[in-house]
Order: C-alpha cells, then structure tokens, then sequence
C-alpha cells in the first residue's frame, strides 16, 4: 500500500475540462458537496454528469456553468421539487439533457464495474426512453443466446472520475462508508480515477480491526481528501443530518434569481458589498 | 361517512390497501405517501411485508417521515441494508410484489410520462425523470401509480412521451401487471378486458361526475364503483404520527 | 416477518431427490457438513451438485451414494490431492463430471441472482472447457452488441436449494455471514430456496443493533435451522478452525476401503460391532 | 552458489521474483507455494503490492499457511475482505497483474491441463479441474504456472485436454499475456517468436541438460540462460517462519 492523501487542490486536477463524472450518495445524502463547490470555485467547463438520481450536487454544478451534458434517471429536489437551473438551462437548451431510467444507469456503472463492455436488464420494453436510449446509443435491444427472452443491453459507463463522499479512510485509500451505499462501490469499480473525501482519517490498523468494515479496498482509490463537512447541506450517516433549510435557502436564491449571491456567500465565500 | 379525513391520509389509506401480507415492497424518491403507506400497511394488515425503503433499510421502524425518502434516519432499527441494485434484480427475478410510482400525466392505458412537457428535444417543461418507472412497470406484478392533481392537465388523452409503460402495445410485460391509479380524487383501475382506465373508487365527498369532469379522457366507472375505504381514527392517528409536520401535503400546494 | 425457524428434519424435506443443490463455503470453510450428513442419513438420491471449488461437502455426498451429477470448477482437498469418492466415482462413470471454470460458475450464479437468462464473461476463448460448455449449452459464444467483442455468455444457474452455513440468524432468517462470505450472498439470491444452518440463534433485537453485519435479509431466506458445530470439520470463522486431522483420518478411510466405517462412525453414528 | 536451497523455497522465491511493486495479485486454491511467493515478495521487493487471498482478504499479516488456502486465519489484520468475484471483475477490467496457477500437464505453448488425463468423457485419470484456469490465462497479463514435478509426464508434447490456455491458436487473449513457468528445475518462459517453452533459468544443481531430458517436447534454452537467483537466508527464514510445518513441501511427495 502507498498513501494517496492528497490535497484538495491535486484532488481536483484530476478533473479535466470535459470529463464524465459521476458522484457518490443520492438526492440529499452523502453527495461530495464540498469537492463539488471546488470544482465550481476552479471553474470546471464541460463536465458530464451522470447519476441515477442526484439533486443538488448536479444542480449547483450547472448552475455554475461547470456543466455541457446530464445523464440521470431523475433529477429533482425531492418533495420541495424541480432542480431550478437544470430545468431552466435544458428548457432553453443551454445543457444537453440525456435522460436515463435509474436500472440502465446503474446497469451500465455494474458493466464497467465488472470490466463487461455491457450487461443486460430486464424491463424498459414499451418506452419512449427506450426509444431515445437507442439513438443515443447506450441501450439496445437484444434476445437472450440461451432463451430467446427479449433483453436490453446496457453500454457500460466508465465514469472518468467517481467522486465519493465517505465518513472514514486511512491514509492508503481503504475506505469505509457507513450505513447506506447507494451504488458508491459499483461507481468506484467502474471509474477510471476514484478520488474520496471522508469526515476523518483513521488509521491503517484501525481498519485492519474491522476488514469487513472497509468498502472500498485501497488498490480502486486513487486519492483520499480529508474534508469535515464535506457533504454539506447533504448528510453524512453517523456524522450530521440533511440541512433541508440549507436546501431550501439555495432554492429561493434560484427562484428569486439571486443564485449569483447565493455562489458568492455558499461556494466562493465573497464577502457580500 | 364519519369524520372528514384529509385527503393525503385517504390516498395514503387507499395506497396501503394494496399492499397484502407477505409482500415485498419498494419505495422509490420523493415518496412520501408510499413511505407512510407502506408504514401502515406493515403497521395493520400487512405485519409480515417485506418494506425496502429506497434509503436502502429493511423493515426500519419509521418513526418519522422527512423531506427526502433517501434519508438515513429512515433506517432506524432496519434489519438490514439492501441497495436499490439488488432490490432492482429482486424485481428482475419477479420477487418485488409491489411499486410505488409517480407521474406527471398519465393516460387511459396507464402509460406515465415524468420526462417532458412538450417535446424531448425540445422541452417546454423539463420535467425530472421517471426514475424507476421505464424498468418496473413492465416487469412489477402490482404497481401503484399516486398522483396529487386529478385534473385534464395530468390525466391525459394522450402522453407527451411515454416514461412508465401502461397497457401500451409495444410492452406485453405491462399485459400481466397489475396498475392502480390513487388520485386525490378517487382510485382507479383497469380491471376491464380493453384495459383502459375506469373508476374504482371514489374518495369521501367527491363524485364519480367530478372524476370524469377531470379527466381528460373517456373515463368508465367500474360496475361495482363504490366509495373509497376512510381510516379508522386510529390509523389517521398513526399517519400524523409519522408525519408531525405535514410532509406528506407538500405534493398537494 | 415471520419465523422461518425449522427442525432439521423439515429443512431436509425441501430437498427432493434429484434436486440441484449448492452449498455455502469453498474447500474446508464453513460447508454446511452436519445438514449433509442428514441428507446422506435420509438416503437422498440423484442430487446434481454445483459449486465453484467444493471439496469434502461434495465427496462425502458422492462417496455415499446420493449425487448423480457434479460441476465444480475445481473438487479436492487441497493440499491433501484427489478427493478420493469424486475421482473413484467419476472414472468408473458411476456420476456424471460436468467441469466448468470458477468465473462461468460465479458468474452462473450471478445472472440467476440478478434475474437474467445469462451473463457475459471474458476469458475461455481456446480452452476446451469452453468446446465442452457449448456441447453441454451452459455456454455460449456471443458478440458483445456494442463492440463485437467476442464474449461468452452463461447461462444462469439457479439451484432448487442453497444450503449455507452462517454464524448468526434470527428466527425471521435475517442472516449474519462473518469473515469470508465467498459467493453465498449470490447463491443465496440465485437459488429458489435457502435453507441457513447457524451455529447460534440472536434475537431481531440483536439483528437491528447492526444491520449493516446482516449478510442475508429474510425475505430471501426460507428455512433457518440451529445446528452448532454445523461445518465441522470445516471451519466457522470466529466459532472453530477446521480440524485437518479429521479430513486426513476421512482421506485415509477412503483409500483404505474404509468409507463405510467412516460413514458409520462420522455420518450415521452406529455403534461399531 | 550459496549454501544448498531447498527446491521448494528457490521456486517460492523465484514466484515472489514475478511480482512487481504495485502489481494487484491474486492466488487461489492449494495454493501454499502462491501464499508464501506473494508474502516474500510483499516484505521485500514489493511492499506495495495489492495482495488479493483466496481466503478474500486484503493485505493480510501472513504470519502462518494452512493446508487449505482458503483457512480464514490467513486473513489476520487484513484491510478488507474482496470475494473472488469481484476479483475476477478486476482481471475483466484488465486490473489484475498477476495469477498463480497449476498444471497437471503443460505443453510447449503454455497450454495446461488439469481436467483428466484420458478423455473428457471417459477418463482415465479424473482430475480435479482447472478452477480459475481457462478463465484467467487469456485475460491476466502476468500468468506463472507451477509445476513441483518436472518429467516428461507433466511436461508433454500435447496435453489431453486444453483446460488453461496457451499460446494457442484459438485464444487471442494470451498472446498478449506473459506466461512463467517455475518448476522444481527451472524457470520457463515463451520470450521468442515463436511462442514456444524456453528455458530461462536452470535451479543451481541441475542443468539445461537435465531440464531438456524431463521435459516431453524439444525445450530450447533462451540465449541467455543462466542459473536462478537463490534467496538470501533471511528471506529463507522467513519463509521457514510462515511454513513452520512445511506444508510447502506437500506437493513434492
């Protein structure tokens, strides 16, 4: 094992301009809000995103202008609705739209996962999301070699970069979330580079304590970053709750059209005139 | 008639109604009224169900609803964790009963649209996704659809763009499936052999007249249509139990 | 949830004679070796046997009489060479070898838990193992509908009963798998029943304090029977090792014609005259 | 030459010897030769080596072998568990470095067998199967075979049966892939163009010739052969120190 602490600042280089990213944690939970605001502070340009079902951590990204094309199965702000600036930057064509539904997404992170180039699914037959999927390319229809039972491929999706929010790493990249997974651990077999934020650096023999604790061994990490608070406003299990009020703040800014304060008080931390 | 109940503890009634014992039962985002249906299922007459919560725990004692069904706090007391991709392959192998969806329109066939308003390419109204829709509805024996606003702008003549899979001539998965609409109005299904749309139900104080007015479609009422069940006081009890702070109206604004 | 809490003798009763059974574990680990004693006990007959590297689990169930088919990838006793009824029984073609190779078994096994007719692997192509596979039809040559990369595809294989042997479960088949969980978790969801044998029964309470240990959820289990000591010899991670010394003394009774006086003394428990 | 070696503890080092630093290595069943190769090259050359077990876990302190090579003590202090599918998911992506694995027989390509000897369905020796054999050897880049009984019995002309492949026709995988052949008198690879078994190193005490008359086809020797590196005692002690009982040398009887 070597270590692969890294600063937040080598973490982020190894986003380029363009790349397909994909993040840990779903809607509210765990997403790694603090890398993502980095990412905008650096002015990231033409990132993909792709995710079964994100809400801010892709809301913010694209209100900032860091984004050229989304991928997801839905992308809302769960009960209090909408994602304000992918609604109205898609609405006025401003980022490509590619809508997926949450089982090919997650069956094309399992095929990179598993080093398939694509993996069948079930369902799908009789939507139009079918339909668009074809001529986009990602999924087709195929029958099964032994059954003749009509399949849908999925094309793996190799994520340049997953990004994974994560309460505990050592220093080599042994990481260990805790409570739910989401698919952060298919995300990290299937990307290219695996870069983790955690709450708190532990030791490496205080993950030899608990192996089955570890989630993802250290040899598909490629960088650990220890950020406290770096799902902020999403949760972090055992760590802090949603802040919904955060959440709500940020959706008022966009409705009011006061985002741009919103980006200086929350992301870069401009003192206001 | 007893007491007036409130019309999101109707659907979440109505909803948990069908759901049986021995189920197992996923519940997607932004779900609460499933996630409080499946509580008072599991709570009542279902004890033995399967409850997978989209926040990934098993059988949790959900004390408390709140603004994402993802929240972890949902897991409290959970027997174990299970990943939305193996709750995904459970629904591949047949073994998921029943799901929880959403639309944004909906038509006579049960087809859901949650993409776009307007066209795909050219969106007037972006919508969020189906999520889960797409994969699910042909392949879940029982799926519940919910929606808020009966009105003609969400029971359609036809979908914008079909998401979720109805009685479509291109999905003979949807054939064997069973669909349930739960309005804010009335619950509906399509127990009829041109599997179209048809009143089952009609919530307390609405009429089978008001259905049809708001519905942008030819609707049929069933030949038994009848009223829907209303919750003992006990159960409405239960319901703001879980949901002390109303979550559950914020679909109904 | 309901109690799934089974006498031994009603577990048994979910295999029926002919059945295709796997069996949690690999080699000397956390077999289920005192339900297959019952099994050889009631006299079971023309068992089909898959797993993906088995050892005295298999050879005791062929050395008795009640398999008629086996496909491993690999079945011996390790350090230990041949197992002696598997080789004995399939040379004189009183059982019938189907070989396969770890990852098509694996993977076997994976498309039946994911619910598909088949799964894509790399690898086999030039091995006859894979001219056998095809001849058999659990394999299949395929190109990938993306890339036309040459893939094989296997069919899944979906047991009529796992039977695995864990450390912990409540009476509602909430399972706790501890150390290695080899392929279980798969065989488990890819099998149509799951009979757990635990050496220790915990209360759901207990379950509830971890659910992150629990391996199996109870909805997939079907039968959980308390039967401590229930891989000896092989070993329970954190309950026993596995005693090589009893394998040694099976290994020599084997080659020394003494099977059935092993049978008798270690399976039926018969008094020796 | 240093003080005698034994065979066994030359072909542990001289597998340990394939290892490079920041390889991800796996080893699999009956493997006591893989176990102590991996753990000498992981506290010498290679300390950061990604160190997958059969037993599943990760980096283990290997302070002891067992007979079987999936013994969950072999798992002390790991960092994680990572079942074999998942490492098997690995050598599909291409991210597996190196695989140990045996042959009952192996000819001049590399092809190896260890289903029967005979024929499939009538054999006259069934043996145990090739495990991860004909999946990994087209796929990993790094593949070294071990062979503890080097005769003209194991080194054949055509083996009986094509369980693990070589430099054959029909696998364009392997032709890609770096095969090693450590046996009890030598190292082999296939360094030449026409893909064929050559002598690399020749264990001190034998010789080229010996190698050439216990081996069932023509061997060529590479043109520069020369003799195995021999461990140094420390690392002779340390193999000593994880094998107290010798299981090392069960496969030589």
């Amino acid at each position: 094992m070597k270590s692969v602490l890294t600063s937040f600042e080598e973490a982020t280089e190894l986003v380029d301009d363009g790349a397909l990213l994909t993040f840990g944690g779903a809607t509210f939970q765990r997403a790694p809000m603090e890398f993502i605001r980095e990412l905008v502070r650096q002015g990231k340009k033409n990132l993909t995103l792709i995710d079964r079902e994100p809400a801010m951590d892709f809301d913010l990204l694209i209100g900032a202008g860091c984004v050229a094309k989304v991928r997801t199965g839905m992308l809302a702000f769960e009960v209090f609705g909408m994602a304000p600036n992918f609604r109205r930057k898609s609405e006025k064509g401003e980022i490509i739209t590619k809508e997926g539904a949450c089982q090919p997404i997650i069956a094309g992170f399992r095929a990179a996962a598993m080093g398939l180039p694509s993996l069948p699914v079930k369902g799908m037959l009789g939507s139009d999301l079918l339909t668009i999927s074809e001529v986009i390319g990602s999924q087709k229809q195929i029958e099964d070699p032994f059954t003749g039972e009509k399949m849908i491929a999925v094309k793996a999706i190799e994520p340049d970069v997953a990004v994974i929010h994560a309460q505990k790493a050592d220093a080599f990249g042994n990481v260990r979330i805790e409570g739910p997974l989401y698919e952060d651990v298919i995300k990290a077999k299937a990307a290219k580079k695996v870069v983790v934020t955690v709450e708190e650096l532990i030791s490496a023999g205080e993950i030899r304590k608990t192996p089955e604790a570890t989630t993802l061994p250290h040899f598909i990490v490629d960088a650990v970053v220890e950020v406290p608070k770096g799902a902020y406003p999403c949760s972090c299990f055992n760590y802090y709750d949603t802040d919904y009020d955060h959440i709500q703040e940020y959706l008022q800014a966009a409705a009011k059209d006061t985002f741009e304060q919103y980006l200086d008080k929350c992301v870069y931390r401009r003192e206001s005139e | 008639m007893t007491d007036k109940i409130a019309t999101p503890d109707l659907m979440v009634y109505a909803m948990a109604s069908e759901i049986e014992n021995f189920n197992t039962v996923l519940h997607g985002v932004s779900s609460p009224l499933p996630v409080l249906g499946m509580s008072v299922a599991r709570r009542t007459h279902a004890p033995d169900m399967a409850y997978i919560s989209g926040a990934e725990g098993v059988d949790s004692e959900i004390d408390r609803i709140y603004p994402s069904s993802f929240d972890p706090r949902l897991n409290r007391n959970a027997v174990a964790y299970f990943g939305l991709h193996e709750a995904f392959d459970l629904a591949q192998r047949g073994e998921l009963n029943v799901m929880f969806l959403g639309a944004a329109q909906i038509d006579r066939f049960g087809n859901t649209n949650l993409s776009v308003i307007g066209k795909i390419d050219n969106p007037k109204v972006q919508l969020p996704g189906g999520a889960a829709s797409a994969f699910l509805m042909p392949i879940t024996p029982k799926v519940v659809i919910w929606a808020t606003r009966h009105t003609f702008r969400v029971f359609v003549e036809a979908v914008d763009f079909v998401t979720g899979q109805g009685y479509n001539n291109r999905s003979e998965g949807c054939k064997k499936n069973k669909i349930v609409v739960v309005s804010n109005l009335g619950v509906m299904n399509f127990e009829n052999p041109g599997r179209t749309m048809q009143i089952q139900s009609v919530h307390p104080g609405h009429t089978v007249d008001e259905i049809k007015e708001n519905t942008g479609f030819d609707i049929l009422a069933a030949p038994d249509v009848g009223e829907t069940p209303v919750p003992d006081q006990d159960i409405v009890d239960l319901i703001d139990r879980i949901d002390p702070d109303g979550i559950r109206r914020s679909e109904f604004h």
